[in-house]
C-alpha cells in the first residue's frame, strides 16, 4: 500500500505571479518503507514538497494548493498538523532552531507531553528514541550545548518518540560537519532499515544518497523531471549537471567519462566503483 | 482519477489567522531580544536601555495584552538570571505594552506624526510608573549612568521624586523613540497576517533605515536639549 | 554530569542542591519579607553574610561574584544618593559634615545603607537559590504551582535562548568589526542589532513548524513528568520559614523595627568616608564598564 | 599591489575559560598563496584564522600581519589588509540595499563619496550583482546572500581574504560560483584562505592545506601529499574526496601524490 499519494500538486504562495508556482503538478507514490531522497537546486520547490507531505504548507505557511495529497490516510491540509504529527514526524535544516526546552530529556518528552500520553509509556518511548538516535546518556544535558550532529539526532529523537510512520527530513545536514553528516545519515538509514518507517530527505549530498537512497525524485523548477533509483538517475545528469543544479558522484562523473573501463554499468557509489573497475 | 477531481483546490493562500504555535514561538523570543537590546547597549556603550524592543513588537502586532505578557516573562526570567530586583520592573514593561498596544488599536501607528507622539507617550507612561519602583525599592539608584544625572539634579536643589523621575525621562525619551522605530522594522519582517491590533503604516514606503536613523537624531537632540534645559 | 548553563544554576551535589525547590524558594520569600520591613542595616548585612557563609557551603563562590558583580554599582549608588539628598523623613537629623554641595546626615547614610543592605541581602539569598536550582525542576514546580502550561514553556524556552541569542550577537559585532567598524556609540547600533532583529524571526518560523509538528496546542492534558513530593520534613522546614517574618513583624510592633536606642551614630570622619567611598567606587565602576563587562562577559 | 605576509610565532591562544585553543603554531603565510585549514570542530582551525586579522589576540606568541604586530593592533585596522568572510551572511547583512551593504566597509575605512561608488559598481560587476543593488538583500536567496557578503569584504580590496566554510549549504551552482571567485582572487594575486569540510574543494582548489588536530598544527603541506597520508587522515578523520580514496584503492597514479580531481583521475588513465 503505497504511503505517500500525490497527484497533480500544484503549490502558489501569497505573492507570487499567476505563473510563478513552488509546485507545478507534481505526482509521485511513496511505498511504506521507502528511502526518498529528494534532489534540486535551491529554489527547485525541494523545502515546499516535504512542507506539503508534514502538512505545514498551507496550514501554517498560507497557500493556495491545487491537486491530492493523502498522507497515511489522511489529507494533510484538511487536517491540523498537530494531529498528522502522530503520522508524520518533521526534522527541519537548522538544528538548533528547533530547540526550546531545559535539558534533552524534555525535549524528547514535549511531543509525548502534549498528547497526554502517560509518564510510564513516555519514559519508555524516549528512552528507546534516544537508543535509535544513540543519545542515550544525554538525558540530562542542555539541547543547546551538544554538537550540531547531536542537535539534529535529538530532533529526530523527538519526532520518532512519537512513533510516526513517516519521517520527512527538510535539508537536515546543510548545516553541519561531516562528522554531523554522517552521524545523521546512519540514524537515517537505521531507522529507514530497521524500523522501517519511510523516510523523505531532500539533501544535497550525493554520494551518501546514492548509497542509501531506494529512488530519487530530481526537481526542476517546481516539476519532477527525473525519479528512479540512483543507479538509473545519477549516470543521466553527468552531462547537465550544471542545467539541473545537481552534481553527481564522482566515480559516477569518473565512470562515464571512461565508460571502457567499466563494462556497460555506471557506478553510483564507492564500492561499486571499486568492483566494477577493470584494471 | 478524472480531470475534474484532480484540479480540486485544497487550500487558498488567503484565509488563515496566526497559528497558535507562532505567538506560542514570538513570545520568548521577544522577550529574548529585550533582554539582548540591553546587552546591545551596554556593549555598544550607549546611554540607553533598549530593553522594550520586543514588548513594543508584539504589543503592536498581537496586541496590547501579549505585550504585556512578554514584559512580565522577560523581567520574570531575568529575575531567575540575575535575581529578583528586576521583577518589579516588570510594571513599567506592562505599562509600556499597554501604551504601543492600545496606541496602536485606536490608530496611533498609522503614520509618522502620531507614531512619533506614541513613542513619546509610551515614554512617559513608562518614567510614571518607574520613578516609584525606583524610589521605593532602590532609593532612588538604578546603577545605571543615568545616576549621575540625577545626582547633578539632586545637588541643583530638587526633591528626589523630581530627581529620580526627569532623569528618568530623560534617558526613557530617547529610549522608546529609537525602539518604536527599530520595533517597525521587525514588524515588517514579520509576516503580514500578524497584525491583529490594527494597520501599521507601510514600512517600504517610508525607508526603515531613514526612520531609524531619523528615530536615533530626533532621540538623542531631545536628549541633549532636556539636558540642558535642565 | 554535565553541564547546564542555564541562569544561574550550578551542577553540584551539596546538601542545597538537594533541597526541594519549594523549600528554598519559601525560605528566600521569607528573608525578602524581613528585609523589607527590618529597619536596620546592620542586621541585613549579617543575613548576606550568614548567606556567604552557605554559598561557600554549596561551593559556588565564584559564580555568586560573577552574578553579584552587577549589583555592585547599584549598591554604591544608592548610599551615595541617599546621603546627599535632605533627609525629609526624619524629624530631627544628625548633621555630621558638609562635603561639596552637599550636607550629610547621619539618618540619610543610614538610610542608604538600609537600602543597598537590603538588595544585597535578598540578592545573595535569591542567587543562592537560583545557583543550586536546576531549571528542569524550576518548570516542573511553576507547572505544580498551576502557572498555565503555555506561560511556563514561553518562560523556560526565554531562559534557554538569552545565552544564545547573546552568543549570536558576539558573532555579529566581529563580523562587522571585521568590516572595519568601531564596535561603540549609536553608528555601530543598526549594523549590530538587525542581523540579530533577523536571527530571532528566522527562528520563531522554524521553532514554530517544529512545534506544530510535535503536537502543541493538542486539546489533550499534558503529562507531567519531573517532580519530587513533599515529605514530612519539607513540610516542617517550609513551616519554619515562617519564623523570620514573625521576627520581623513583632520587631516592627514592639521593638521599634530593630533601631537601636537612640539611633544610629556614626563619626564624621566616618560618614564623609562612607559617602567618598561610595560615590568615587560607583564612578569607578560606570566608566571603567569596559572593565567590567570584560569581567562578566566571560562567563 | 603590496604585500601582506601572515607569520606566527609559537602562537598559543587559552580562552578567558581556561579553555587551550591552539598550541604552539609555526606557520608562515606568503602573498598569492591559496591555502586550506582543515581539522575537525574543536581542533583550533577556527581560533587560528582569528588571529589573522586580530578577532583573537595570541595568549603567547605574536601573529604578524605585514609589519603589523596584531597585539598592537585593532581588528578595524587589520581589516584593511586582511578580510574576513563569516560563514553565515546574516551574521552581517543589516542595510536595506544591496549598494549599502557593500559600501559599509567602505565608509568604515573613510573613502571619498565617489571612490566608494566606483568600487562597489566594480565589485558589484565582479560577483554579477549589479543587477539586484536596488534590492532588500533580504530579499535574495541564501547563495545570493552568501555572495553579498563576500564582496562586500572584497570590496575593501584587502590583500588576504579568509573564507569561513565557503560552501556550507550551498548547491551545485552556489559552490561552482565560491570556486570561481577563489580562482579569480588568486589570479588578481590575492592570498585565500579557505577554513573549510569541503574536501573537493579543498583537493581542487588549494595549494597548500594546514591540518589542525587537537589544538596543535600537525600537517603543512600539498593536497595531494595530504590524501595520501592515511596517518594524517586517520588521526583526524578527515575523509578524502570520493575520486581519491577510489584511486588510491584501484592503486591509479602514484602511491605518493593522491588524485585530486576526475581531471585528474582520466588524467592518469592515459
Amino acid at each position: 500500500m503505497s504511503d505517500i499519494k500525490i497527484q497533480n500538486l500544484t503549490v502558489q504562495y501569497l505573492g507570487m505571479d499567476e505563473n510563478e508556482k513552488a509546485l507545478d503538478g507534481v505526482s509521485l507514490e511513496i511505498e511504506q518503507g521507502e528511502f526518498v531522497a529528494i534532489l534540486g537546486a535551491h529554489g527547485a520547490g525541494k523545502t515546499t514538497l516535504c512542507l506539503s507531505i508534514n502538512g505545514i504548507v498551507p496550514n501554517m505557511i498560507a497557500a493556495d494548493m491545487y491537486g491530492n495529497i493523502e498522507v497515511a490516510g489522511q489529507v494533510p491540509p484538511k487536517i491540523p498538523v498537530r494531529e498528522l504529527a502522530t503520522k508524520v514526524g518533521s526534522v527541519f535544516d537548522n538544528p538548533e532552531f528547533q530547540m526550546s526546552q531545559l535539558t534533552v530529556f524534555e525535549e524528547v518528552a514535549l511531543g509525548l507531553q502534549n498528547l497526554g500520553v502517560d509518564k510510564e509509556t513516555i519514559e519508555k518511548n524516549i528512552s528507546g528514541a534516544l537508543e535509535m538516535v544513540g543519545l542515550k546518556g544525554f538525558e540530562e544535558r542542555s539541547p543547546f550545548e551538544i554538537s550540531g550532529g547531536q542537535q539534529q539526532r535529538l530532533a529526530m529523537a523527538s519526532a520518532l518518540s512519537m512513533k510516526p510512520e513517516i519521517l520527512v527530513l527538510d535539508e537536515p545536514t546543510s548545516n553541519l560537519d561531516p562528522i554531523g553528516k554522517e552521524e545523521v545519515f546512519t540514524v537515517t538509514r537505521k531507522i529507514n532499515q530497521e524500523e522501517g518507517l519511510t523516510v523523505v530527505i531532500a539533501e544535497h549530498e550525493v554520494e551518501v544518497i546514492a548509497e542509501f537512497a531506494d529512488t530519487i525524485i530530481l526537481l526542476e523548477e517546481g516539476k519532477i523531471s527525473k525519479a528512479g533509483t540512483p543507479q538509473e538517475v545519477f549516470p543521466e545528469l553527468v552531462d547537465i549537471q550544471r542545467d539541473v543544479g545537481v552534481r553527481v558522484p564522482q566515480v559516477t562523473e569518473f565512470a562515464s567519462k571512461a565508460p571502457k573501463k567499466f563494462g556497460n554499468s555506471i557506478p553510483v557509489t564507492l564500492s561499486e566503483a571499486i568492483e566494477g573497475y577493470k584494471k | 482519477m478524472n480531470e475534474q477531481v484532480d484540479s480540486q483546490k485544497l487550500s487558498s493562500a488567503t484565509g488563515g489567522g496566526v497559528p497558535l504555535t507562532y505567538v506560542i514561538a514570538l513570545v520568548p523570543v521577544a522577550s529574548v531580544l529585550n533582554v539582548i537590546g540591553g546587552t546591545v547597549a551596554s556593549a555598544l556603550k550607549l546611554p540607553i536601555f533598549l530593553d522594550m524592543i520586543g514588548t513594543a513588537v508584539v504589543a503592536m502586532t498581537l496586541g496590547p495584552w501579549w505585550g504585556a505578557l512578554v514584559g512580565v516573562i522577560t523581567n520574570l526570567t531575568l529575575g531567575f538570571v540575575t535575581g529578583p530586583v528586576s521583577i518589579p520592573f516588570a510594571a513599567c514593561n506592562v505599562v509600556g505594552a499597554l501604551v504601543w498596544g492600545y496606541g496602536t488599536r485606536w490608530g496611533w501607528a498609522n503614520d509618522k506624526v502620531r507614531f512619533f507622539g506614541l513613542s513619546v507617550a509610551s515614554a512617559v507612561f513608562v518614567s510614571l510608573m518607574a520613578a516609584p519602583i525606583v524610589i521605593f525599592v532602590f532609593g532612588g539608584a538604578t546603577g545605571h549612568s543615568s545616576d549621575i544625572l540625577t545626582a547633578g539634579i539632586l545637588a541643583s536643589g530638587a526633591d528626589m521624586w523630581a530627581a529620580v523621575f526627569s532623569s528618568n525621562i530623560i534617558v526613557s525619551a530617547a529610549d522608546k523613540i529609537l525602539s518604536s522605530f527599530l520595533a517597525l522594522a521587525i514588524i515588517g519582517a514579520l509576516p503580514t497576517n500578524l497584525q491583529v491590533t490594527g494597520p501599521i503604516m507601510a514600512q517600504e514606503d517610508m525607508g526603515k533605515a531613514v526612520l531609524i536613523t531619523a528615530g536615533t537624531v530626533v532621540g538623542v537632540i531631545l536628549t541633549v536639549v532636556s539636558m540642558t534645559l535642565l | 554530569m554535565a553541564r547546564v548553563p542555564v541562569g544561574a544554576y550550578v551542577p553540584g551535589d551539596t546538601f542545597f542542591h538537594k533541597a526541594h525547590p519549594f523549600v528554598k524558594f519559601y525560605w528566600v520569600l521569607s528573608f525578602v519579607v524581613f528585609c523589607f520591613f527590618n529597619k536596620n542595616p546592620y542586621i541585613n548585612y549579617a543575613l548576606t553574610a550568614l548567606a556567604l557563609v552557605f554559598v561557600f557551603l554549596s561551593k559556588t563562590f565564584p559564580s555568586y561574584v560573577r552574578a553579584m558583580v552587577i549589583f555592585g554599582p547599584a549598591a554604591f549608588a544608592m548610599i551615595f544618593l541617599q546621603s546627599v539628598v535632605p533627609p525629609a523623613v526624619f524629624d530631627n537629623p544628625q548633621f555630621l559634615s558638609d562635603l561639596g554641595p552637599f550636607q550629610l546626615y547621619t539618618e540619610s547614610i543610614i538610610y542608604g545603607m538600609l537600602f543597598s543592605s537590603r538588595i544585597l541581602c535578598i540578592c545573595s539569598w535569591s542567587i543562592l537559590m537560583l545557583m543550586t536550582l536546576h531549571p528542569a525542576s524550576l518548570s516542573s514546580a511553576l507547572q505544580r504551582a498551576k502557572v498555565p502550561y503555555v506561560v511556563n514553556f514561553m518562560i523556560t524556552t526565554t531562559l534557554q535562548l538569552i545565552p544564545i541569542l547573546q552568543r549570536e550577537f558576539g558573532i555579529i559585532l566581529s563580523a562587522q568589526k571585521s568590516r572595519a567598524m568601531q564596535a561603540q556609540g549609536f553608528k555601530a547600533l543598526l549594523p549590530s542589532i538587525i542581523p540579530v532583529f533577523a536571527g530571532a524571526i528566522d527562528r520563531v518560523a522554524q521553532l514554530s513548524m517544529s512545534l506544530e509538528t510535535r503536537a502543541f496546542g493538542s486539546d489533550n492534558e499534558r503529562t507531567l513528568l519531573r517532580y519530587n513530593k513533599f515529605t514530612i520534613k519539607e513540610t516542617t522546614l517550609s513551616i519554619l520559614a515562617l519564623v523570620p517574618v514573625f521576627v520581623v513583624f513583632y520587631g516592627r510592633l514592639r521593638m521599634n523595627a530593630f533601631i537601636p536606642e537612640g539611633g544610629f551614630s556614626l563619626t564624621p570622619g566616618a560618614g564623609v568616608a562612607i559617602v567618598v567611598f561610595c560615590g568615587v567606587s560607583f564612578l569607578l565602576i560606570i566608566f571603567g564598564a569596559t572593565l567590567a563587562i570584560r569581567l562578566f562577559g566571560k562567563s | 599591489m603590496s604585500e601582506t605576509r601572515i607569520v606566527c610565532n609559537d602562537l598559543g591562544h587559552v580562552y578567558p575559560n581556561g579553555v587551550e585553543a591552539v598550541r604552539n603554531v609555526n606557520v608562515s603565510i606568503s602573498q598569492g598563496e591559496v591555502i586550506s585549514v582543515v581539522g575537525q570542530n574543536g581542533s583550533g582551525k577556527t581560533t587560528l584564522v582569528k588571529h589573522f586579522n586580530g578577532l583573537l589576540k595570541p595568549t603567547s606568541g605574536n601573529v604578524m600581519v605585514g609589519d603589523l604586530d596584531t597585539l598592537e593592533n585593532s581588528v578595524g585596522l587589520l581589516a584593511r589588509s586582511v578580510g574576513y568572510v563569516f560563514q553565515n551572511p546574516n551574521h552581517q547583512i543589516f542595510a536595506a540595499s544591496v549598494r549599502e551593504e557593500l559600501s559599509f566597509g567602505l565608509k568604515n575605512i573613510e573613502l571619498e563619496d565617489n571612490e566608494i561608488e566606483k568600487k562597489v559598481n566594480e565589485v558589484a560587476e565582479d560577483f554579477s550583482l549589479t543587477q539586484y543593488l536596488d534590492l532588500n538583500p533580504y530579499r535574495l536567496g541564501f547563495s545570493l546572500r552568501k555572495t553579498v557578503g563576500m564582496a562586500s569584504i572584497i570590496a575593501m580590496e584587502p590583500n588576504v581574504i579568509i573564507l569561513d566554510e565557503p560552501t556550507t549549504g550551498q548547491d551545485f551552482l552556489g559552490v561552482k560560483a565560491i570556486r570561481d571567485s577563489i580562482h579569480k582572487l588568486s589570479e588578481q594575486g590575492k592570498t585565500v584562505i579557505v577554513v573549510s569540510h569541503d574536501m573537493p574543494l579543498v583537493a581542487e582548489e588549494t595549494n597548500r592545506v594546514l591540518v589542525m588536530c587537537d589544538t596543535e598544527l600537525i600537517f603543512d603541506d600539498s593536497p595531494e601529499k595530504l590524501f595520501a597520508n592515511k596517518e594524517v587522515l586517520s588521526k583526524t578523520n578527515l575523509l578524502p574526496p570520493q575520486i581519491s580514496s577510489f584511486s588510491t584503492e584501484v592503486k591509479l597514479g602514484n602511491t605518493k601524490d593522491a588524485i585530486l580531481s576526475v581531471e585528474d583521475a582520466l588524467g592518469a588513465l592515459k
